[in-house]
């Protein structure tokens, strides 16, 4: 069993902050001449879960550390506390910040082209307002655009540990498996064939083309 | 968005499926086209427009809407229906984003390559769909339109989830004081001896940190003003390496002026004890301390 | 004793509110036709009060009323959680420590000399707060120096069992691919036996040119 007394500084240390907090944080809480073995943190942590069990909070690790939420299961009586409804976030925000996390680092180009659509500046802002996305390079192309990538934030808002926990993508179903059906009445066209190519090879790593196409965003 | 808002908004419009059947009969002939003057407020035909996220929203709704598959889209028909919402909405004179032309330049081209004659295949003899690049583009945006509704349900902060707070009343000070890293520490020594060495015009030595160490323990023990019996100062169990670090430390503190070694008589036991100041010194140090006062 | 279920949402909505709650106001997150008897509700309190005692946190009823705050015994380490990042020691003050723990005992006048400059006041006494250095006596010279030696908190600090395992001036030449192989965090010190061989070996091996303190004052 860990000591009470990690165990209580721990506790109250989480609740204190009103942020995810590290082992190692929670480890340099404790004065120079007491500090505890890292291994009694993680015990005390293990063991105020377990606590929490039978209780109306739980204690979750997130992206950015450990932090102590009230449970699913109680959130209903809890919002009221708030008569305001949460904000709620539009399509293309959404969709813009969908493209940010599972296509990181990525251009506002390329989230144009893959969109069909310009990107409004206001949603790039408010993304980087709430600390959801932030800047973290620059594509050295004509321009060097700015390289978009998600955060610790975002993680920790969306209670994710890691990238990795976002939903899987859907699967693209590959029109060439299709192609042997094809019946043209007039022919099968081909289109400029090194132009397609170009398109749809510039994408190995999920096999899935970026919609990059000269003659849709020119 | 909400598909339910669409559909309010298609409503209101002489939606595409309903060219198929006459659109009215007046006198025995078939009315197909609805008549121009067809009155559709504007901000209806802004609505509609609002609800889509650009042409490739508009086009998954109506492959979507009509249960099409997506690998083998009815190029032609789906052109004819896209156009007719651009065509509306041109004659609404909203103002359209370009990227809605585009798509209708494009979905006209599509069309004209599925109609011309096939071309000669290429080098593997594989041809090319001329629709691949759009249903790749449409599968793709779909995608992280699917993603970005995942997103939107995953359980977030302020709308789901509530974190645990508990206040702090008064904070109180805890100084935390700076950390070394003790290759910081060594940077520094080595800089500074290697400064040092570059004055340097005395003896060289080979500095020995045992004897250094060993030097400060005897010292630290020598605190009172008690005599140390000499052999008390070796622990045996170190060995003879032991002994003799202890042995240099005892020789380089007397040499240094540190400790004193002294003797009763010949063959007595050998007493060490920290140095007595010299008088002349101490009578030094007193004036020194006259002349600050 | 209360529900439990009326207990967790009590509890859950103090912690989740970040105000103090009244009773009436607890009562009406509730919903409405499962609406506990207030009695219940301030039993509920009474018992998570009871349950806080042993605990870093606590129950106080406050104005405006209820709320879960840190206890004032531990608020100490917990406020360490806004402190800011403590400044960097001085060159200066790495070099005063760094000739004492290779030096010692040493003078102040003897660091003066080694280093070329005056030391500070300061460097020392911030060393000896820290505990790091302490006096151990004092040269038999006029004005009778205090001789400085390092302590056994700086070698914990350090993670070094004992002085010895501070590299040697030679491979102090080599410092920057020792740093890579001396794991100086855990303070992995060097074998006694080989430590002591060397030292008891032959001066030959090693020509680093030192400037010896004692002769330097002298």
């Amino acid at each position: 069993m860990s000591e009470p007394y990690v165990k209580n500084v721990v506790e109250a240390a989480l609740l204190a902050s009103g942020r995810p907090l590290t082992v190692t944080e929670l480890f340099e809480l404790f004065d120079e001449f007491a500090k505890p073995e890292r291994a009694s943190i993680e015990m005390a942590l293990t063991e105020l879960a377990a606590e929490y069990e039978s209780r109306g909070i739980e204690l979750r690790e997130v992206a950015s550390g450990y932090r102590i939420q009230i449970r699913d299961s109680i959130a209903t009586p809890v919002s009221r506390l708030w008569s305001e409804r949460p904000a709620k976030y539009s399509r293309a925000l959404l969709e813009t910040l969908a493209l940010i996390a599972y296509r990181q680092p990525i251009t506002r180009g390329e989230i144009e082209d893959i969109r069909g659509v310009a990107v409004n500046p206001n949603i790039i802002r408010t993304l980087l307002e709430r600390n959801w996305v932030r800047v973290i390079g620059h594509r050295e192309v004509p321009g060097r655009p700015e390289l978009l990538a998600t955060t610790k934030d975002f993680l920790d808002y969306f209670g994710l540990k890691t990238l990795d926990a976002l939903p899987t993508l859907a699967e693209l179903k590959d029109i060439e498996s299709l192609g042997v059906q094809l019946d043209f009445s007039s022919g099968v066209a081909l289109p400029e064939a090194a132009e397609l190519q170009e398109i749809m090879g510039s994408d190995e790593d999920e096999g899935v083309p970026v919609a990059v196409s000269g003659s849709v965003s020119g | 968005m909400s598909i339910p808002d669409t559909d309010a908004a298609m409503s209101l419009l002489p939606a595409a499926e309903v060219r198929e059947i006459p659109f009215a009969i007046v006198d025995g002939e078939h009315i197909s086209e609805p008549p121009r003057d067809l009155y559709i407020p504007p901000q209806a035909m802004q609505v509609f427009l609002e609800a889509f996220e650009g042409p490739l929203d508009l086009l998954l709704y109506l492959i979507r809407r009509q249960n099409l598959d997506i690998l083998n889209i009815p190029i032609a028909e789906v052109t004819r229906q896209y156009l007719e919402y651009i065509d509306l909405m041109q004659d609404m004179e909203l103002e359209l984003a370009g990227e809605y032309l585009l798509m209708a330049a494009m979905l006209a081209e599509i069309k004209s390559r599925m109609l011309l004659p096939k071309p000669p295949s290429d080098a593997n003899g594989e041809e090319e769909d001329p629709r691949a690049e759009l249903v790749r583009r449409l599968q793709v945006y779909e995608r992280f339109k699917r993603a970005a509704e995942d997103i939107d349900a995953i359980p977030r902060l302020e709308r789901d989830v509530f974190v645990a707070e508990a206040e702090l009343v008064e904070r109180k000070l805890a100084p935390s004081l700076p950390d070394i890293a003790l290759k910081e520490m060594l940077l520094a020594f080595k800089d500074v001896i290697q400064r040092a060495a570059m004055f340097a015009t005395h003896h060289v030595s080979r500095e020995r940190l045992s004897v250094r160490g060993r030097m400060t323990d005897i010292l630290a023990r020598l605190q009172g003003d008690e005599l140390l019996e000499f052999a008390t100062l070796f622990d045996v169990s170190e060995g003879r390496m032991g002994v003799t670090v202890t042995f240099v430390a005892i020789l380089e503190l007397v040499r240094e002026g540190l400790i004193d070694l002294v003797q009763a008589e010949i063959f007595a036991p050998l007493h060490v004890c920290k140095a007595i100041p010299h008088p002349e010194w101490s009578a030094a140090n007193d004036d020194a301390t006259d002349v600050t006062n």
